[in-house]
């Protein structure tokens, strides 16, 4: 299961999506919204998605992991939307036979997500500012004047 | 041809828009576009090296050529939604 | 939270045990009763553990991670008792400003567990003979015989 | 002094008991109590190597001393619960 959902994520669904009787060691992995980034209070997030290409490389990560792993049960849903603090953004599910690699495949599926999942965020700090997060702070500072 | 042509997050902000129809030449490739989005906002260019694009949802290159009915999307760095 | 229960385990009591808004990552593992051990089928498990001196162990694993990671956000709960096949045996939960280390710390409590943790596993094969999981296969291959 | 031993897994299989209240002498160490226990069975010896034992919880060696009130255990080789 890969999916870009505006729902509240519980964990059930990316837990059931990979279960199998089989496969005894089952990894999860769940970002929330925390109160603050680098120590500056955030009062909440919004989460936008390119959903039919997200999916479609959250489907591709999955790809990466059966051929590196040879597990073929991932799952991965992602909130889009308005999030308040404490609230699940990301979700990611790896069952597999032995636990070590489940703890690998799990962990490269949230490096690769962050990679190349076209997914956004945008801070909105308690002081009522708002920021586009960036995965390098020098990109973006300023948007350029439009002309 | 006519693509469709997307934006998102910071990009979406700047253009003040999330999607356009854009008629293109038939020859036309991601470059063509990305000029046609300076002419109307040059500053945009600055922050090519540090985007990417993608054509039916693929990552494509400056070079990748276009067809009729493409979905062309403008991707700003991505996060992944997460900095954990 | 950690703790030896003879009830169903669900994982939102370890996740719930942890979740703080200054941790973003949450790393979560289930243990579950596999159909088949090297091939051989099962038909379901009993666990037994000394329950005092586990969950003591477990805080101890805890205070370990502590040392390690400075996460002091970990939880583990054991199930005891017959379980049957795709139940979970063990959750263990941890919350962490950064999602490397809270892999790592969640990896690390497993091993340990697996370690020092006094549980111990029965299996009852489908052909309805019995044995305990032994670590290592060469011991108790059979029981002396009592005088 | 009477200290309390427990046994767990394969040892209670092979006791045929969980546990027992046993009348130690004053200086009594944990050794003391496995040489009883190889009066009634003497094969159990073979298994004292790859076993451990405890004192209140706490992981204890063949010459841990023991206390009025103690309570002592034969750990089998733990399994954590998990093969995975």
């Amino acid at each position: 299961m890969f999916k870009i959902t505006s729902d509240v994520i519980t964990g059930e669904e990316v837990r059931e999506a990979v279960e199998a009787p089989d496969a005894g060691a089952v990894v999860l992995f769940f970002g929330t919204v925390r109160n603050n980034t680098d120590g500056r209070a955030v009062s909440f997030l919004e989460y936008e998605a390119y959903p039919p290409m997200a999916e479609k490389k959250m489907a591709e990560i999955s790809e990466e992991i059966a051929k590196k792993w040879g597990i073929d049960r991932v799952a991965m849903i992602h909130r889009v939307g308005k999030l308040e603090i404490g609230e699940v953004s990301v979700a990611v599910a790896v069952a597999s036979p032995h636990r070590k690699d489940g703890f690998e495949a799990c962990q490269y599926a949230m490096n690769r997500l962050k990679q190349i999942v076209p997914i956004w965020k945008r801070e909105v700090w308690a002081d009522g500012e708002t920021e586009w997060v960036k995965p390098d702070a020098v990109f973006f500072e300023e948007l350029p004047e439009k002309k | 041809m006519k693509v469709t042509v997307k934006y998102f997050a910071v990009c979406h902000e700047m253009l003040n828009r999330s999607e356009e129809e854009m008629e293109l030449p038939e020859d036309a490739t991601v470059r063509t576009i990305l000029k046609r989005l300076e002419e109307e906002w040059p500053e945009i260019a600055e922050f090519y090296e540090v985007m990417q694009m993608s054509v039916n949802w693929e990552y494509a290159t400056e070079d990748t050529e276009l067809s009729e009915g493409d979905e062309v999307a403008l991707i700003p760095p991505v996060t992944g939604g997460t900095d954990v």
